[in-house]
């Protein structure tokens, strides 16, 4: 009886399987449909253009998603983070202007501004998600409209000291030399800093994955997800995964921020809005709390959001709506998310 | 005698408004299975919820090894010594058998790795889904999984709390029988509406009604004694 | 029947107190002093400034009530609330703008507009707040307001962008109509169009507080109290959600209506941003959620602060004339509602009404314990 | 009686949660105006049967017919408007709101003045008088203005009673009417079942584990175990019923 159980178990296992590989398999052949009125050269550019927004969005939603699935708070403040990130990474760029690291600068001083960039942002994004987490998250477990409010509240107040810091007005940031201009392939341009974006977002993926999947924080991270109690009981502080994850979460938000302002070649204060919004559509598509379905989600919205850009441009943010809506119709709880 | 290895003075806990434990005493002697045994929501549960930390107590003692334990937080429960297997199966569906039991894991050396075997002899099927989601088990499966997970740490006290829901006669009489191999190693403290398992496995026993504690005595006695069975547990 | 010569019982007696004090009720009078304060203020205080100020102080408490009503009353957070105020914003100004000459009829095709499309939209996104989980709807809510605002911003044809839409009103709305004084107020398009707000808020605002106080108001808050039990007891709570989210979100874009008919001008960012919709947020929170009459307390609290706190920077340059952070963080006054917002969340939950009433409540517990 | 169709029939009633089937091929009939127990181990599926009756959850096969008419299909709110009232396991009231509120917003329903929307609730006084009226039945009227969170376990399940009486359901599913309640309180309730019993015009169907109890209300009583019917029949009967017994001690143990 038991064994019989058990394979039962096992064939609804691998029904499950099926089921998801139909949803990959959905959610990567319709991005072959715009070739129907898209020219293929051009369609190729914007390919490589939705994959790299889509790497990029991924790094904020991320966070988002994993603060979310494991602590059940929705953070506004997240795009405060990227804002954040994307500041600190210019001040970082115009510093080592100073020492001719930025612009004439070979491949190493180029990738080297860039990663500093990015270390700086990792820290201060890291530093400021300890913070809010100790000080105010904490104070808002269990409530979601608590959490909008103080999440909401913080946002502001993080933008508004920002636009004191720098300033309330638009910025260029300058591309390091060696990311500057493109690759022409096949007649297909290529612009060398979507495809760091594409190996940037690769990478910290498969960072994520090895963590997640490979190690014991992983598991324990995971486990929390599913069942904060019993991973409690099992003589874990969970109260400390939550402040490691939040901070985790906003070091990648701010990630995002400066890599997002590197690709834009420009910043201003309210980015972080506007990507934040980005973020949460793509959180909603592939579920709250899989980091995966983010990724998934990620794609779908850089790739339709640039196919539509090019076709219908002021539709291009409500097509990423109306893909929402659809998905949100028939799987209420996103591509990967808990039933 | 011995020391308890764990007691409850006068513990009272509330669940929002409601006042579950109203006055809980117990002991428990280590090295002696003992059930808690009462009617639906008498306070069974609530009584390990609040040992583990999980529904505080509002006021009382509760002592472990000597050690008031009634303001730690769960983990810390758990770091003394406390494996709990909460109610209806809660594994980690999502999560390998394997990932599990290394989430189970204070430690992951060469000792665990040890208990690892004792687990696989005692519970054969855990080996044999190592590598599947927990979620892919069946009921009994699952149970064993809770209660094997929690077996994987050297602790001294196992507080299990109702096993036998939900499951099979023939998975029951499969728990019976490991329950009651590891509690040679640890002292069990089980809850348990089943009176069969709580009869198999119980030395001693503890009747909770209305959150109060009205009945102890030897699990030998009770079998035998009608009157006190249907009055308290709605056995006749 | 019977029940007539019988002795009352205490439920009856208490119905008569209520009644007999209907007309001496402190509350009643609160009200309308405040009406009254409302009808004689542009003509104590001529400045055009404080007529402003309690214009969108009114027609503010109608929109953050009507949030009340769903927020408060049925639990649903949305954050696209001010997507429909826009919406009402956007007919008006739009019907005027695209028919070039102002007629009387644009007002109430106006009005139909705003409320046939703020109606549709309020039933389908009531729908979604069903199908998927609450904290969904509310992310999939901001990203519908983000959408709508940007159709506003960039759908140039027909909103005109970020610029905006200018109109007039017609006939004695117009602000060029002047036409003598009034009792020593000078009567002109302005004054006509205040007191018509005036008048419009105050029946939005009753009909607000009559949906709460009647049959389906009590169904409300059953279901914000247990609604496995509402179901149980063969209310159709989906029902009741929809319909009051359909009333509250139409009330909303009504007031949009009054406020493009009082401002004359119509821009995304002022009608459909979402700074004004967590202005909105706060407003019911300072007020008290879930007790309608906070909005007003509430939106006079968020509107006299916005009309005055820039002066902070004044005040700052005056003070510290050679502290330039302190002068760049007053000018920052956005940074303050940021702070209000968590401190009014952490310190004061219930709002300035619903802490009164908390207050009250306890009183009248200890006076009747008193009596035993 | 024989010529009146059954209050409930239940034909192959089955519900399964994954691999499990909570309620498995329930046949089980009950005529106008008597009261049938359920009892069975923890588990048998005994709430799980009273959220298939009230519509709680959608069986997986099978039909079950109200006074001769197919509901297999409606919704908890319509199962209500066509007389089945029931209480639940874990006291189910409106917390925050007062005791008389509590039992206005049943006969509300009953009224079917929900959806008014424009005339005050308070210009529907006889509402409120008949709420009282329902209070003075379960002996609860002193207590009409308190906070429901306020009365102590057995005050909440008499409401309880009180709401479900307001609706004036032709059939009444009761689910533990006494868990929880302190012994000083369980005779009010068992006078009230008797009470409503008396009148004749209710069905009721109860399940309990106080066995004494049963035993004195119950007209038949039906056993369940691990989701099956396993016997149906007169109080005595099932008393000596081996197997039943065998059942509720959850096996292996059998008397003495």
């Amino acid at each position: 009886m038991t064994t019989q159980t058990a394979t039962a178990g096992l064939q609804e296992h691998g029904g499950m399987d099926t089921k998801k590989l139909g949803v990959w398999i959905a959610s990567v052949g319709i991005w072959f449909l715009p070739l129907l009125w898209i020219d293929p050269t051009t369609y190729a550019v914007l390919t490589v253009a939705g994959l790299a927004m889509g790497m990029l969005i991924f790094l904020t939603a991320s966070g988002l998603t994993l603060i979310f699935g494991l602590m059940d708070v929705l953070n506004l403040a997240h795009g405060a983070f990227f804002v954040w990130g994307a500041y600190v990474g210019f001040s970082i760029l115009n510093g080592l202007q100073q020492i001719g690291w930025v612009e004439g600068a070979g491949a190493a001083q180029s990738i080297g501004s860039v990663v500093l960039c990015l270390l700086a942002a990792l820290v201060v994004g890291g530093l400021m998600g300890i913070v809010l987490e100790k000080m105010l998250v904490r104070l808002t477990y269990g409530s979601h409209l608590k959490q909008i409010l103080i999440t909401m509240g913080a946002s502001l107040i993080l933008v508004e000291i920002l636009k004191v810091v720098w300033s309330p007005n638009d910025e260029v940031v300058t591309v390091p030399q060696a990311f500057q201009g493109s690759w022409i392939v096949m007649d297909v341009i290529i612009t060398k800093f979507r495809v760091a974006a594409i190996v940037v977002g690769a990478l910290v993926l498969a960072g994520i994955q090895l963590v997640m999947m490979r190690t014991k924080l992983g598991i324990i991270v995971r486990a929390g997800v599913e069942n904060k109690e019993v991973v409690e009981t099992l003589g874990y502080n969970i109260r400390r995964v939550f402040t490691g994850v939040f901070c985790a979460g906003a070091a990648l938000a701010a990630v995002g921020g400066t890599m997002w302002s590197i690709f834009k070649e420009q910043i201003h204060p309210a980015m972080g809005e506007e990507n934040l919004i980005f973020a949460l559509i793509v959180v909603i598509i592939g579920g709250m709390g899989s980091v995966t379905g983010s990724f998934l989600g990620a794609i779908m919205v850089g790739l339709a959001y640039n196919y539509v850009a090019y076709t219908l441009p002021p539709l291009a943010l409500g097509a990423n709506i109306m893909i929402m809506a659809v998905i949100l119709l028939i799987r209420p709880t996103g591509l990967m998310g808990k039933e | 005698m011995a020391e308890p290895i764990l007691s409850l003075a006068k513990v009272h806990t509330y669940i929002e408004q409601h006042h579950i434990l109203q006055g809980v005493d117990l002991s428990f002697m280590p090295g002696r299975a003992t059930v808690l045994l009462g009617r639906n929501g008498a306070g069974k549960s609530t009584t390990l919820r609040t040992v583990m930390g999980l529904t505080p107590a509002a006021s009382g003692e509760v002592i472990l090894k000597g050690q008031a334990v009634q303001a730690m937080k769960p983990y810390e429960v758990a770091k003394q010594g406390v494996g709990f297997v909460p109610e209806d199966q809660a594994v980690l569906y999502t999560l390998s058998v394997e990932e599990n039991f290394r989430l189970a894991m204070l430690s992951e050396n060469e000792k665990t790795w040890s208990r690892m075997e004792t687990i696989f002899k005692l519970f054969p099927d855990m080996k044999k889904f190592w590598r599947s989601k927990a979620g892919v088990l069946s009921g009994g499966q699952k149970q064993m999984l809770a209660i094997a997970r929690a077996f994987v740490n050297d602790h001294d006290l196992l507080l299990i709390d109702e096993p036998s829901k939900g499951l099979a006669p023939i998975v029951v009489d499969h728990l019976i029988e490991s329950i009651n191999h590891i509690k040679n190693h640890t002292t069990v403290i089980l809850v348990e509406q089943n009176f069969y398992m709580a009869s198999h496995i119980g030395v001693d026993y503890f009747i909770l009604d209305d959150g109060r504690t009205v009945h102890q005595g030897l699990m030998d006695d009770l079998v035998h004694d009608e009157g006190l069975k249907q009055k308290y547990l709605g056995i006749a | 029947m019977e029940n007539k010569t019988m002795q009352p019982t205490p439920v009856q007696i208490e119905r008569e107190n209520l009644h007999r004090v209907r007309f001496t009720r402190p509350a009643l009078w609160v009200q309308l002093v405040l009406v009254a304060c409302l009808i004689a203020g542009p003509l104590v205080v001529p400045s055009f400034r404080a007529m402003d100020v309690m214009t969108k102080v009114m027609i503010f408490a109608v929109v953050a009530a009507s949030y009340d009503l769903i927020l408060g009353y049925t639990g649903i957070l949305s954050l696209a609330h001010v997507t429909f105020f826009g919406i009402g914003a956007y007919s008006m100004a739009l019907v005027v703008f695209h028919s070039g000459q102002a007629a009387w009829y644009h007002i109430f095709v106006a009005m139909a507009l705003a409320v046939g499309i703020s109606g549709i939209l309020a039933v389908a996104l009531a729908f979604f707040s069903l199908r998927v989980k609450a904290i969904f709807f509310t992310m999939m809510s901001l990203a519908f307001a983000e959408f709508v605002f940007i159709l506003g911003d960039q759908w140039h044809d027909l909103t005109m962008g970020e610029d905006g839409v200018s109109f007039s009103l017609p006939g004695i709305f117009s602000v060029n109509w002047s036409d003598g004084t009034f009792l020593g107020a000078t009567l002109n398009g302005r004054l006509v169009t205040y007191y018509f707000i005036l008048a419009a808020s105050v029946i939005l605002f009753i009909g607000l507080v009559r949906f709460v106080r009647s049959p389906v108001g009590r169904v409300l808050k059953s279901v914000r109290d247990n609604e496995q039990r509402s179901t149980a007891l063969g209310y159709k709570t989906f029902h009741y959600k929809v319909l009051s989210n359909v009333f509250g979100s139409v009330v909303a874009s009504l007031a949009g209506v009054l406020f493009a008919m009082w401002l004359g001008y119509v821009n995304p960012t002022s009608v459909l941003g979402i700074p004004v919709m967590l202005n909105v947020l706060l407003m019911v929170i300072i007020g008290g959620m879930g007790t309608l009459y906070g909005s007003i307390m509430g939106a006079a609290f968020i509107q006299v602060a916005e009309a005055w706190l820039p002066d902070l920077q004044k005040l700052a340059v005056l003070l510290l004339p050679t502290v330039e952070v302190a002068q760049r963080l007053a000018e920052r006054w956005i940074l303050y509602f940021g702070i209000l917002f968590i401190l009014v969340v952490i310190f004061f939950p219930k709002g300035l009404v619903g802490t009164a009433r908390d207050m009250i409540a306890r009183r009248k517990l200890r006076l009747a314990q008193r009596d035993h | 009686m024989a010529n009146q169709a059954p209050v409930v029939q239940t034909k192959d009633l089955t519900i399964r949660f994954g691999g499990n089937v909570a309620v498995n091929a329930v046949n089980l009939t009950v005529e106008p105006f008597t009261l049938k127990a359920i009892i069975g181990p923890n588990g048998a599926g005994k709430t799980t049967l009273f959220n298939l009756l009230s519509g709680q959850y959608k069986p997986t096969s099978g039909s079950i017919m109200f006074k001769g008419r197919e509901v297999t299909g409606l919704g908890a709110a319509d199962r209500t408007r066509l007389g089945v009232g029931r209480s639940f396991q874990l006291t189910n009231i409106f917390p925050s709101l007062s005791v008389l509120e509590n039992v206005r917003l049943a006969l509300q329903s009953k009224a079917r003045v929900g959806m008014v929307f424009w005339r005050s609730y308070h210009s529907y006084s006889e509402l409120e008088d008949r709420a009282y009226e329902l209070l003075r039945q379960v002996l609860m009227e002193k207590r009409w203005a308190a906070e429901a969170n306020t009365l102590t376990h057995g005050e909440q399940r008499k409401l309880e009673i009180a709401i479900l009486l307001a609706l004036d359901p032709e059939l009444l599913l009761l689910d533990e009417p006494t868990a929880g309640m302190s012994l000083e309180e369980v005779p009010a309730i068992l006078e009230l079942i008797q009470q409503i019993k008396a009148a004749r015009n209710r069905t009721i169907m109860l399940v309990e584990h106080k066995f004494d109890m049963i035993m004195t209300v119950s007209d038949s009583i039906a056993v369940l175990k691990e989701g099956r019917l396993i016997c149906d029949d007169y109080p005595e009967a099932v008393a000596c019923n081996s197997e039943v017994l065998e059942a509720y001690l959850g096996g292996g143990v059998k008397n003495g």
